[in-house]
């Protein structure tokens, strides 16, 4: 085991420990910190992949800025568990049937999948932002630019709602 | 699951926070209450609550000989201290018939517009404070020394003055007095300009000030309001003006007024006050010199001579004469003859007009004293004036009233 | 208009209701039945002439001697107008000191009133909120009237042997 | 007329028991510690009236209380060693003084600026705490009313001597309980 | 096996540099306080500390001994958790935006070995700084949030959304600056910047991006709480704002970070716009000198502007009144991120048409 | 609202120019005067080691007074007590005896004086009241001090030292 597997390990427990954090704690901050403590696990895996600008671009767009949102939402919600209204036993039992069939059709996805033994042409400057830049002006362009017009209509429909009073 | 904020049911449902100010809150100055009803940072509404440092002055006022209540008028408004004692002493003089000389008059004049210099720049230099510009407060309260040092020269203290008797002063003021003020003249308008110019066009200041906190002159006048919160709003009722007292009507002078009587407009006018005042001084110190100059020996009047019935003998006589010592007697027992009679008089004070409500029995004590206190006055109204505004907005309307505890909760 | 005038015509629009009218030391005064109060002062506030629309001080006596009119609440008003000053007594007993609120006139006499409430117990019918303002909510009785102490009990450092008053000389 | 212009009989007195006295148990370790706070007391200005304007002076160029490492205040009773009470207490506020002393973190101090505050001074009154001592320990009293800014310095340096001399051991001493125990804190 | 594959020397050189950059920010950021404390008296006409050691030197030992031994109170209704997390992570994330600013040249030991006096040149060293400085409000937020207090709740409202504002138009005006460098790595925008006048105009950046600079100091002065963008500890109006609720050590921490966060935003400023620790005649004073000494003098040249800044940042704080909440909100929204905007494409109009 | 007097004045209030809305010339120009008080004097007295001077009539620690021959002055008339507004005076007087002649100067003297100066408000009445010149307000200021016991001040404490014994 070299370095590089020893970090991808502990990484991905805190990964994973995170996730299962967030939808099990019943403290909204908790959930959105153990989302962030996910999210930063997630970045260093980035980084192991060499791709230190998706790491960097990950914390500050959805560690930095959407959480911080969320977390200042929350606050002023306060949302909490005693205010929380508890479900109904027939809503308790829709999910755990459809949590169940989720599972299962993973699961019959996973099995048919194999392993992709064959290592990746691993250049160092795959995630740097010229490689990215010109995959996303060059083939990706169509994507890249009808999102960033997703992403305008959802800013004018901030200041809409925003603007109401 | 506790860590969140406590709020009862009834705020949910509302969807407004109830937001406790003061007393111990900074903004408020210790001693007043402020209920908030908060809408984010948005004052919905707001229930003041005072009476934290009432201290029973009418009361106390009842049971004290007519000379004791001059140290109680320093208290009510301790940045004033002086223009009280004026007042009190000028209602006296006012039910007993006592004229004033005018040196007396102009060296009252002096005092009172230094104490009123004194009180503004503590007021907009607390603007400043609470929108965060520290540094004009220390500049400001540099030249508050140099009042409190001509303050000490005249009387022996600084902020609690015991300044004046009825019919003039204790003693004669020291040469060192006049020097004094004569260099704060010097020294002072360099520093008002300096700080004015740290606040009074600063984009920032001006933003926060702007708009801020504004009364218009026919609710300023409902709510009674007087002196600059009045004049801010564009009434230009002074009673310096109005109802002249200590020879007021001799100055020229002018009654700066604002338009929107909005925190800017406050601070303007009590800017422009200042210098009013400072140009009142320097006539009341031209006026005083061509006096000693007509009649050298007005160089020693320092109180009436009519007031003698009520005013301490000489000290040398009362060491020699025994109907001065007998007199002297009297007159500390309290037994002056204050005639039987009723007077409402008022001076402009800093922040308004301080009146006293005054029943002589003839006793020794006032049978009855009422100040009325600016203060208590239009705070009622700091609800109305902060209704739908921030929460910083609140607080720099505050310090901008000028609300001064001892005034307001007697 | 001078004092005098102003008293004549008050006089003439409240025949019979007014007593005690003098001027002394800058200021008239008129004494008007408690129940009058805001008539007289909605006239005064009305009349073009005097447009008295400014209440520069409201408060109370208490004149324990007075059998029957034991509190005397007082108005100052101001016509910005004339420049002149105006006293409005009445006189209620201490038993039912039951005078009409002014508030609804005058913004500013709302905690005026309670003030005079908090210090003699004046009952002013029809105020929006009265009750104590600078004295504690638990404080039950009035300080300002004559029979009541100005000092606090608890004060342990005075001799009243000595020179000190005490509470006895008044 | 005045033969003597100064008064020099000013009264010393030393410090009260209990904040010295670790004996030969007082270590350098708590030398250390006292210079260190006694250099650092931040204040609590509870300032209601008069004697709120000449801190304010005390606070200005002219007295400037920075010199003594005093000039951060506190408006949180959480963070601040030193309760000055300036002005007037009266009873309706003596409940909401003695809640901020007890919201402060020890070691605390109090200091009584001013005769209002001390004893009453004037206010011999129904309304008027006569003297904050009924509620909350005073460590050090300011006479004056108000108090030159020189005796408000005079003030604070008597608190850092108590400061800097205190044993860190006082405030779990039984005495120190005792003294709390005295105004009813817990 | 595992062991082995480490280069240790690199390790060593790299935790004495980051041991050495740690203490030299925590010192510069506790004499920062002493010399707030006396710019602040200085400006005032005061004399500012001056009985805790000469010139009131030990001033911040002072504080920092006393608020160690002060007792701690964590509210009882307050998450301990969150409430002790939350003066930590600002403390953590003040320290952690060091790491990628170049202190000095590389120094090229005889041995043939070169020693980088930056922790890790990474190339996107400023989006790192990005980053940091975006988790740094969750301190604040989460210690404010935990207090349970309303005051430390408006407090952290304010500093999150404040935060998040002034981020954007900073992102923004920094294209511009990247757009001319080109890169993304701090040492490398530092080199670009060699010296103070090459090819008849400035090397440093301010003077090619005056206006970007501008907007970039102003967010710098909001993502710091820095007067006049203190709003979340407004004492006049939070009454301490998100730390109301603090005392001992914790509140320390707070009170720390911040001038922690001073320090390190003053260089990383001074790297990106004045050069870094460059200055003019280096290459003349770079070959009468030894390669260490040099650096050691680049160091000192560094230092010394950032103290500047510094100053700067004092001298500002105790001049102008601070914004309202909806004025800062205006400020940033309405006026500096349109601007950054103008200034981005004016810079990309230069560089396509007068640069190329 | 109509005009009062014809002395007013509107205040200049006028609407901010561009150069003041760029906020920068105006906080540079702050920075120039805050900047610029950094060089100059600083007004700071360090007090305790530099003492302002009080004016000479300034009113402080008490001070009873004796006359040449060093007999206390204070007759015990009670009129200091009277006119204290806090009522800190507290006196109890005593008739000369023979062979007393050398300490009091009248036939009757203070046994007792006792001022409390944590009450005492520093107004001057007392030292006004006082018709043998006995009491008066010294250039001191009232030390601060740990108990309230310690303010009592007495006759000792207040009496100036007497000229005969010091020479």
């Amino acid at each position: 085991m070299n370095p590089h597997q020893l970090v991808f390990w502990i990484l991905s427990v805190i990964a994973i420990g995170g996730a299962l954090g967030v939808i099990l704690s019943r403290n909204p901050v908790a959930s959105v910190l153990f989302l962030i403590v996910t999210f930063f696990a997630v970045s260093g895996h980035y980084i192991l992949l060499n791709a230190q600008f998706l790491a960097i671009v990950n914390i500050i767009v959805y560690a930095g800025a959407i959480m911080v949102l969320f977390l200042y939402v929350i606050m002023l919600m306060n949302l909490n568990g005693d205010v929380e209204p508890q479900k109904s036993k027939l809503l308790q039992f829709a999910g755990i049937i459809s949590g169940g069939i989720l599972f299962l059709v993973l699961l019959a996805a996973f099995k048919t999948t194999q392993l992709n033994t064959t290592p990746i042409n691993a250049s160092t400057s795959i995630g740097l932002i010229s490689e990215l830049g010109q995959v996303l002006f060059t083939r990706f362009v169509f994507p890249f630019e009808i999102s960033s017009i997703l992403f305008l209509s959802a800013m004018v429909g901030a200041v809409v709602i925003g603007k109401k009073d | 699951m506790s860590a969140h904020i406590h709020l009862d049911e009834a705020s949910i449902q509302k969807q407004t926070t109830t937001l406790n100010l003061g007393p111990t809150h900074p903004a408020t100055h210790g001693v007043f209450q402020n209920i908030l009803e908060m809408d984010g940072e948005r004052i919905v509404s707001a229930v003041p609550t005072v009476g934290y440092i009432h201290r029973a002055f009418e009361k106390i006022a009842e049971r004290r000989p007519y000379y004791q209540i001059t140290p109680l008028t320093d208290r009510l408004n301790y940045c004033s201290s002086p223009i009280n004692n004026m007042g009190w002493h000028i209602t006296v003089e006012r039910l007993l018939g006592i004229k004033t000389p005018k040196r007396v008059d102009y060296l009252r004049v002096i005092i009172m517009e230094l104490s009123r210099i004194a009180d503004h720049l503590v007021c907009n230099s607390v603007i400043g404070v609470d929108t965060g510009a520290l540094t004009s407060f220390v500049y400001v309260f540099e030249f508050r020394e140099h009042i409190y040092e001509i303050f000490e020269a005249v009387c022996g203290s600084r902020l609690t003055t015991n300044i004046g008797r009825f019919g003039g002063f204790e003693r004669n003021f020291p040469q060192e007095a006049f020097d004094k003020i004569n260099t704060f003249l010097e020294a002072f308008p360099r520093g008002m300009k300096e700080f004015e110019s740290l606040l009074t066009r600063n984009r920032i200041f001006m933003e926060r000030t702007m708009g801020v906190g504004g009364i218009s002159a026919e609710r300023a006048l409902n709510y009674s309001f007087t002196g600059p919160n009045l004049r801010a709003a564009g009434v230009d009722y002074d009673v310096r003006v109005a109802q002249p007292y200590s020879s007021y009507e001799d100055f020229d002078f002018k009654i700066p007024v604002g338009t929107t009587g909005d925190v800017y407009d406050r601070f303007l006018v009590r800017n422009q006050e200042i210098w009013e005042s400072v140009s009142i001084i320097k006539q009341a110190l031209e006026k005083i010199a061509a006096l000693e100059a007509a009649d050298p020996s007005q160089k020693e009047v320092f109180y009436a001579p009519e007031a003698d019935k009520y005013h301490l003998p000489p000290k040398e006589d009362v060491y020699t004469k025994m109907e001065a010592l007998i007199f002297h007697f009297k007159m500390v027992m309290g037994e002056i003859e204050v005639l039987p009679g009723e007077i409402y008089s008022a001076v402009e004070g800093g922040n308004g007009e301080v009146g006293y409500y005054l029943i002589s029995d003839g006793g020794r004590t006032p049978y009855r004293l009422h100040f009325r206190r600016p203060c208590f006055i239009y705070y009622q109204a700091y609800p109305e004036i902060i209704q739908g505004s921030l929460l910083s907005d609140a607080v720099v309307t505050m310090s901008s009233l000028n609300l001064i505890a001892g005034e307001l909760d007697a | 208009m001078t004092h005098e005038q102003i008293i004549e015509t008050l006089e003439a629009a409240f025949a019979g209701q007014l007593s005690d009218c003098d001027t002394a030391h800058g200021i008239s005064s008129i004494t008007i039945p408690a129940a009058a109060n805001l008539k007289v002062l909605q006239y005064l506030y009305d009349s073009e002439d005097m447009q008295f629309r400014f209440l520069t001080d409201l408060t109370a006596v208490h004149y324990p001697n007075r059998t029957n009119e034991e509190l005397c609440v007082v108005y100052h008003l101001h016509s910005l107008h004339l420049n002149k000053r105006l006293r409005v007594k009445l006189y209620v007993p201490v038993a039912a000191p039951k005078v009409f609120t002014a508030s609804k006139l005058f913004s500013g006499a709302n905690w005026m009133e309670r003030e005079t409430f908090d210090f003699f117990g004046v009952d002013f019918v029809g105020h929006p909120n009265l009750k104590r303002i600078l004295n504690v909510d638990e404080m039950d009785y009035f300080p300002m009237r004559k029979e009541y102490p100005m000092e606090d009990p608890t004060r342990i450092d005075k001799d009243d042997e000595m020179f000190g008053r005490g509470g006895t000389i008044c | 007329m005045r033969p003597v212009q100064y008064n020099t009989n000013l009264k010393m007195v030393d410090l009260p028991e209990g904040h010295s006295g670790e004996g030969f148990f007082a270590t350098s370790l708590n030398n250390v510690i006292g210079l260190a706070r006694k250099n650092s007391i931040w204040p609590l200005p509870f300032a209601t009236s008069c004697c709120g304007i000449e801190f304010m002076a005390t606070m200005a160029a002219h007295y400037d209380l920075a010199r003594f490492g005093s000039e951060r205040l506190g408006f949180s009773p959480r963070q601040c060693d030193l309760l000055m009470v300036m002005g007037t207490i009266s009873k309706k506020m003596a409940p909401i003084l003695r809640q901020v002393y007890l919201q402060m973190a020890e070691p605390r101090w109090v200091l009584a600026v001013g005769a209002c505050a001390s004893s009453g001074g004037i206010f011999d009154s129904y309304s008027v705490l006569q003297g904050i001592d009924q509620v909350i320990p005073v460590d050090v009293y300011v006479p004056g009313c108000p108090p030159r800014p020189e005796a408000i310095i005079d003030g604070i340096m008597k608190i850092q001597e108590l400061v800097g001399q205190e044993s860190l051991r006082r405030r779990n001493s039984e005495q120190y309980k005792g003294l709390l125990e005295s105004y009813g804190i817990q | 096996m595992l062991l082995l594959t480490i280069d240790w020397s690199f390790i060593i050189e790299k935790l004495i540099l980051i041991s050495v950059i740690l203490g030299a920010s925590l010192g510069v950021a506790t004499y920062a306080t002493w010399g707030e404390r006396k710019v602040a008296a200085w400006m005032q006409d005061r004399k500012g500390p001056s009985r805790a050691g000469p010139f009131g030197l030990l001033q911040p030992i002072a504080d920092g001994i006393k608020l160690f031994f002060k007792e701690e109170i964590i509210p009882t209704d307050a998450n301990r958790f969150l409430f002790i997390l939350g003066p930590s992570l600002a403390m953590l994330t003040a320290c952690m935006a060091s790491a990628v600013v170049p202190w000095g040249p590389s120094i090229e030991l005889e041995s043939g070995r070169v020693i980088a006096l930056q922790v890790a040149d990474i190339n996107i060293g400023i989006l790192y700084v990005f980053g940091v400085v975006s988790v740094g409000v969750y301190g604040i937020m989460l210690g404010g949030w935990a207090s349970n207090n309303k005051y430390s709740l408006m407090g952290s409202v304010r500093a999150a959304s404040q935060a998040i504002s002034y981020e954007l138009a900073m992102g923004i005006s920094l294209i511009a600056l990247l757009m001319m460098t080109g890169t993304l790595s701090l040492a490398e925008i530092v080199n670009q910047q060699h010296g103070f006048w090459e090819n008849g105009w400035f090397t440093w950046n301010v003077a090619k991006q005056p206006l970007g600079f501008i907007i970039f100091l102003v967010c710098a002065f909001a993502e710091l709480n820095r007067a006049p963008f203190d709003l979340p500890e407004a004492e006049s109006e939070l009454v301490a704002g998100y730390h109301t609720e603090y005392s001992s050590m914790k509140l320390g921490f707070y009170l720390f970070a911040e001038y922690v966060n001073l320090f390190i935003s003053s260089a990383i400023l001074i790297t990106l716009f004045f050069g870094g620790y460059n200055f003019p005649f280096m290459d003349q004073v770079a070959g009468s000198v030894s390669p260490i000494v040099f650096s050691a003098i680049c160091v000192l040249v560094l230092m010394t502007k950032t103290i500047m800044m510094i100053l700067f940042f004092m001298f500002i704080r105790w001049t102008i009144p601070r914004f309202r909440y909806d004025q800062l909100m205006n400020l940033g929204w309405k006026s500096l991120i349109p601007l950054a905007l103008v200034n981005m494409l004016i810079t990309g109009a230069i560089i396509i048409w007068v640069l190329n | 609202m109509q005009e009062l007097t014809n002395k007013r004045v509107a205040v200049d209030r006028k609407p901010m120019t561009f150069m003041e809305r760029l906020y920068i010339p105006t906080i540079i120009k702050g920075l120039f005067i805050t900047v610029g008080h950094i060089f100059k004097k600083p007004a700071t007295i360090s007090y305790p080691e530099q003492q302002r001077p009080f004016s000479p009539v300034f009113r402080g620690l008490h001070i009873l007074n004796r006359d040449e021959q060093g007999r206390e002055k204070c007759t015990a008339c009670g009129l200091c007590a009277l006119s204290c507004p806090a009522e800190a005076i507290t006196m109890e007087a005593a008739e000369r005896v023979k062979g007393e002649e050398h300490l009091y100067k009248e036939e009757k003297y203070a046994a007792k004086y006792e001022i409390n100066m944590l009450r005492c408000i520093f107004c001057g009445l007392c030292e006004e009241a006082c018709p043998k010149d006995a009491i008066y307000l010294s250039e001191t200021v009232a030390q601060a001090n740990y108990s309230r016991k310690s303010f009592i001040y007495n006759k000792e404490d207040l009496l100036i030292p007497n000229p005969n014994e010091t020479h």
